[in-house]
């Protein structure tokens, strides 16, 4: 604070300039808008892509569950929340229960890339907040009212997988090949 | 029975009263005007969910500290950490006494007014070291030590300080000081009254713990500093004792610069004069709090013994310079 | 620096290394691998340090090859002929002892002592060798390959 | 035992006092037991391991596919660069070509991580300093109130906000959605306006510079010694930047200096961080002029557990993160499960240094240090 060589006015003299300077900012910033927003009456808008709560869907048609109950999300899964029990039936089959704990759930979007028919999505809200942690166990009728209740983001399986399609295969053709018909493959052994 | 009728004594047991209603009111709502005035620093919006836009946060926040339950630490020294909020607290309602608010109401308008104000407002670091040394906490015991060092190191430069007008107006007395600044308000004075205002500022933010010298409870390192083991209402107390202090000393401080009552308009608008000018000097205090980041503790002391205290008493010698020079020989 | 000599590149580097007794040289470009015996350990390190000038401490680590024992790998860095050092000692199966290269390296005092907590490797000349991440009375060391086989598939809830 | 140095004082008798876990400025969860000769510090023990999830084994018992997006929890506020360290190692044993436009959106992500980074250290070291009631704050909230601009960035291109999962093995899983380049564009234009103030507010603030002037000062030979990266070495006057000394993701592409100061206390490293912030926008400007079109990723979408296997190998790739070099030495036996991984944090070695640089200094500047080297414990603890 007091250095000898320049002396005491010099030293107090920019000490002031300082001062001033960082009041200065304070007091600009007095005028401008504030920031935050009053919550619970004034809600941010949601992003297009926000990955909120988990929820399972109908089709747009036929109004039947999307879900055939082929277990890869439970696979993909890196905690390991999902768990799925297939019921075979004769066109296609269904899942008999699905469950997820959504107090273990780390929103990383795997479930919804790898699902084949769209079936899992998630959707523009975040407040579920509970008393007891057992109703953060969503079985499948509570995974159906949620994808009811709130507006679903942009995600799908489908439309994730065509953004990362990799290059044509004439550019490159080999590696292309054969990722290709190993997603094929894939594909099948899931559809089945 | 008018009011000259009542014998001195009910008079100024009555004006007490008055006044310590009034203030226990404008204590309440200062605290809630420095968090709405703060957050606008700070571009963001402060309590709005009590009452109307947060009118009623303060009464929330007194209710709120009135029903906690008041642990006493087993280990703490009883009678010190019980008696150690009230001794804090009275010295900083005492200074209100003395402040005269308009020409003739005021408790008691001393003749030695500063001296009485300068005098009672050091002796809250008893209270403070008490709080220190009762709660029986390793914090609670480094924090108060810093305390006392830095309050005993900022007094000085804050009594020269407050010197300065009281030589300009040639006396102790608090109504004749904002009597004699009729013509000119001791702050328009040419160089002496800007320099000792800022002083005064200075020593005003130290001599109450304010940012940039709050060592007394640095949480980042001493986590509350001496409040640390007390809750309820005593934690109460403590807020509101920290509170008057430093409304006092904006009180003080708009008197003895600002001319306390005088401003446009009819007489009986003196009182709101000085409220707002206190209030002026409270904001300005809030407003350095808010802009600069606290410095250490030895070097809170190195700034105070070796720049602060030389400069006020070089000062004073100038202010006494210019008064004999400029009042014309006898 | 340290001993003045000219400037140094990976490849005088290279030779030096393979100079350097119990120590065989391979990996391409800026970075050299050096299989070091276990027991040249704290030389081949003292080595790096002032002959090749690698000042920088990157990491200390160990490699678990279940039947063939435990491996120490160490990078260190010269920076200002930007190679890179990775110094690699096989422990020999069932060994869970190795020299210790806090002295040399400031760094890995920290580092070892993960991994003492993490593979049970006794590092002696450690100056504080004692659990760092895991609680002091935490049994098994969890980054060997036998630890928590037979706990089922995580989650672990 | 912490290592004590004799410093002998006549008679006053030693205060062992517990900074942490849970202590306002332990930055996370961090407790260093002081031994206090008065205000000094005499000796220092650090206990970590609070945040400790043992990153390694979960790497070892998770595909390749899964593991980035819990890559992002190591290092949750620069989340972008922890995830590119891995997925680096693992192109670089398997040789996976990464497209143009992929390199190039993994830069603009890292960059801009590092301004959201650098915005919380600031923020948080100033409330440190500055006190939760006073100045400190009124610089943290308006830290925070830019961060949230570039949060907001994040959360519309990936759709969260902290911890992404936005890189995969042979590229990127997210494109940018349309109108996202000019919101960029507006927020570092706003930033960098908003960078003069912070500056004018702190630089030759007296207040400031008494506290961290001189504080904490990192010798060169230690810096290096203990492995010490990123701001704190270039703040010891070490000219050493993986971006521009081992070029990654095609960061030679792009210009930018790289801030030295000699000083080595905890004023320089304030400096190099405020340079760096100009340095990311100019990048992040020259990435947005420059995006190519095409693919981002050389690999189709993940669908099933084994659809990336890496070949028997090891490789050690090297990111420049916001606090330093951040490391994953990667073994892979050929399955679609690493072999072993092992996470260099950068935060880990810049914490290995305090208990070498806090002996003999005051309780406040522990405080003060402890800011200026901004560890992140899900880094340290791993």
């Amino acid at each position: 604070m007091l250095d000898r060589k320049r002396g005491i006015f010099a030293e107090a003299w920019s000490i002031g300039k300082a001062v001033g300077q960082a009041m200065r900012i304070t007091f600009v910033n007095f005028f401008r808008k504030p920031v935050t927003v009053h919550y619970p009456t004034v809600t941010r808008p949601f992003p297009n892509r926000f990955r909120g709560l988990l929820a399972l869907t109908y089709d747009k048609e036929t109004g039947e569950e999307n879900c055939i109950g082929c277990r890869l999300c439970e696979f993909i899964c890196p905690p390991a929340v999902i768990k799925v029990e297939m019921l075979k039936a004769e066109k296609r089959n269904y899942a008999k229960t699905f469950t997820l704990e959504l107090y273990a759930c780390e929103f990383c979007e795997l479930c919804v890339q790898v699902c084949p028919t769209d079936a899992i999505i998630m959707m523009k809200s975040f407040d579920l907040a509970t008393g007891d942690r057992r109703e953060m166990l969503l079985d499948k009728d509570r995974l159906h009212a949620i994808g009811l209740q709130h507006e679903p983001s942009w995600a799908t399986g489908n439309l994730l997988r065509d953004m990362q399609q990799p290059p044509k295969k004439e550019s490159k053709a080999a590696d292309a090949a054969d990722t290709a018909d190993k997603a094929k493959a894939t594909d099948k052994a899931a559809g089945a | 029975m008018s009011w000259g009728a009542l014998p001195p004594a009910v008079q100024a047991l009555v004006m007490g009263g008055v006044i310590l209603g009034a203030l226990t009111g404008i204590l309440a709502y200062v605290t809630l005007l420095e968090r709405k005035f703060a957050a606008r620093l700070q571009s963001r919006i402060g309590p709005y969910r009590v009452g109307p836009r947060g009118l009623l946060q303060p009464i929330a926040d007194g209710v709120k500290l009135l029903l906690k339950e008041d642990v006493i630490p087993e280990t703490a020294d009883r009678p010190v950490f019980n008696l150690a909020p009230v001794v804090f607290l009275i010295p900083c309602l005492l200074i209100f006494g003395v402040i005269p608010f308009a020409p003739g109401i005021g408790v008691a308008d001393l003749d030695t007014g500063v001296l009485f104000f300068l005098a009672i407002s050091s002796v809250e670091i008893v209270g403070l070291f008490m709080a220190g040394w009762g709660s029986n906490n390793k914090y609670a015991l480094l924090s108060a030590m810093r305390a006392v060092n830095q309050i005993i190191s900022y007094d000085l430069p804050f009594i020269m300080a407050t010197l300065v007008p009281v030589m300009l107006a040639g006396s102790l007395r608090l109504s004749e000081i904002a009597a004699a600044q009729s013509r000119l308000w001791f702050i328009a004075y040419p160089v002496i009254g800007q320099i000792a205002f800022v002083f005064f500022i200075i020593t005003a933010v130290a001599a109450e713990n304010r940012v940039p010298f709050d060592i007394l409870e640095a949480e980042s390192e001493l986590v509350a500093g001496f409040r640390v083991e007390y809750s309820g209402m005593k934690f109460a107390i403590i807020q509101l004792a920290e509170y008057a202090h430093v409304l006092g000393t904006s009180f003080l401080g708009a008197l003895l610069f600002l001319g306390a009552w005088a401003g446009p308009g009819p007489i009986w608008l003196g009182p709101v004069w000085f409220l707002l000018k206190a209030l002026l000097v409270f904001l300005l205090i809030t407003w350095v709090r808010w802009s600069f980041v606290r410095i250490r503790v030895d070097q809170i002391l190195r700034v105070s013994w070796k720049l602060m205290l030389p400069a006020s008493l070089l000062l004073l010698l100038a202010t006494a310079a210019t008064i004999v020079w400029r009042t014309p020989h006898a | 620096m340290t001993a003045g000599h000219d400037r140094l590149t990976d490849v005088r580097a290279r030779e030096m290394l393979a100079t350097v007794a119990g120590v065989t040289v391979s990996g391409t470009g800026a970075t050299i691998v050096a299989e070091v015996a276990s027991d040249h350990w704290r030389e081949a390190a003292q080595f790096a340090k002032d002959a090749l000038g690698c000042a920088f401490f990157s990491f200390l680590t160990a490699i678990d090859w279940k039947d063939q024992g435990i491996e120490v790998v160490a990078w260190v860095d010269n920076l200002d002929a930007p190679f890179a050092v990775e110094l690699r000692t096989k422990l020999g199966p069932g060994v869970t002892a190795c020299a210790s290269i806090a002295a040399v390296y400031r760094g890995a005092n920290w580092m070892e002592r993960e991994c003492f907590d993490m593979f049970g490797v006794r590092f002696d000349g450690h100056p504080d060798l004692r659990r760092i991440l895991l609680a002091d009375d935490w049994a098994g060391h969890p980054l060997l390959k036998s630890y928590a086989v037979d706990t089922p598939h995580p989650p672990y809830r | 035992m912490p290592d004590v140095r004799a410093i002998d004082y006549a008679g006053s008798e030693r205060l062992t006092m517990n900074m942490g876990p849970q202590h306002p400025s332990a930055h996370g969860v961090f407790r260093a037991i002081l031994t206090l000769e008065g205000e000094t510090v005499v000796g220092v023990d650090a206990v970590i391991g609070y945040l400790h999830r043992c990153h390694e084994k979960l790497a070892e018992t998770l595909a390749y596919v899964q593991y980035p997006s819990i890559a992002s929890k190591t290092d949750y506020v620069a989340a972008m660069s922890s995830e590119l360290a891995y997925v680096m190692a693992a192109e670089r044993i398997g040789q996976f070509e990464v497209p143009k436009r992929a390199q190039y959106l993994r830069v603009l992500m890292s960059e801009l991580q590092r301004i959201a980074s650098h915005c919380l250290w600031l923020g948080t070291w100033c409330m440190d300093m500055g006190g939760a009631l006073g100045g400190g704050a009124t610089i943290f909230l308006y830290c925070i109130r830019e961060r949230e601009l570039v949060l907001d960035l994040f959360e519309s291109l990936v759709g969260a906000r902290l911890l992404y999962g936005f890189h995969q093995v042979g590229g990127v899983r997210y494109d940018i959605p349309e109108g996202w380049t000019a919101e960029c564009r507006k927020t570092i234009a706003l930033i960098e306006q908003r960078l003069d103030e912070y500056e004018a507010m702190l630089d030759d603030n007296p207040f400031f510079t008494m506290r961290t002037k001189g504080v904490g000062a990192i010798s060169r030979a230690l810096a290096q010694d203990v492995g010490v990266s990123g701001p704190l070495l270039r703040g010891s006057g070490l000219n050493w930047d993986l971006r521009r000394n081992q070029p990654y993701s095609s960061y030679d592409d792009f210009q930018f200096d790289v801030p030295v100061q000699a000083a080595g206390d905890c004023f320089a490293r304030y400096r190099v961080r405020m340079v760096e912030f100009r340095q990311s926008i100019r990048i992040i400007r020259q990435v947005l002029d420059g995006l190519p079109a095409g693919p981002i990723s050389s690999r189709p979408g993940v669908k099933s557990l084994a659809q990336v296997k890496v070949p028997k190998g090891e490789a050690y790739a090297r990111v420049e993160g916001p606090r330093g070099e951040v490391g994953c030495f990667l073994v892979a036996d050929g399955s679609n499960k690493p072999y072993r991984m092992k996470w260099r944090g950068a935060s880990f070695s810049n914490l290995a240094v305090l208990p070498h640089i806090l002996i003999g200094c005051g309780v406040a500047d522990v405080v003060a240090i402890m800011g200026s080297v901004d560890p992140v414990f899900g880094e340290v603890d791993r």
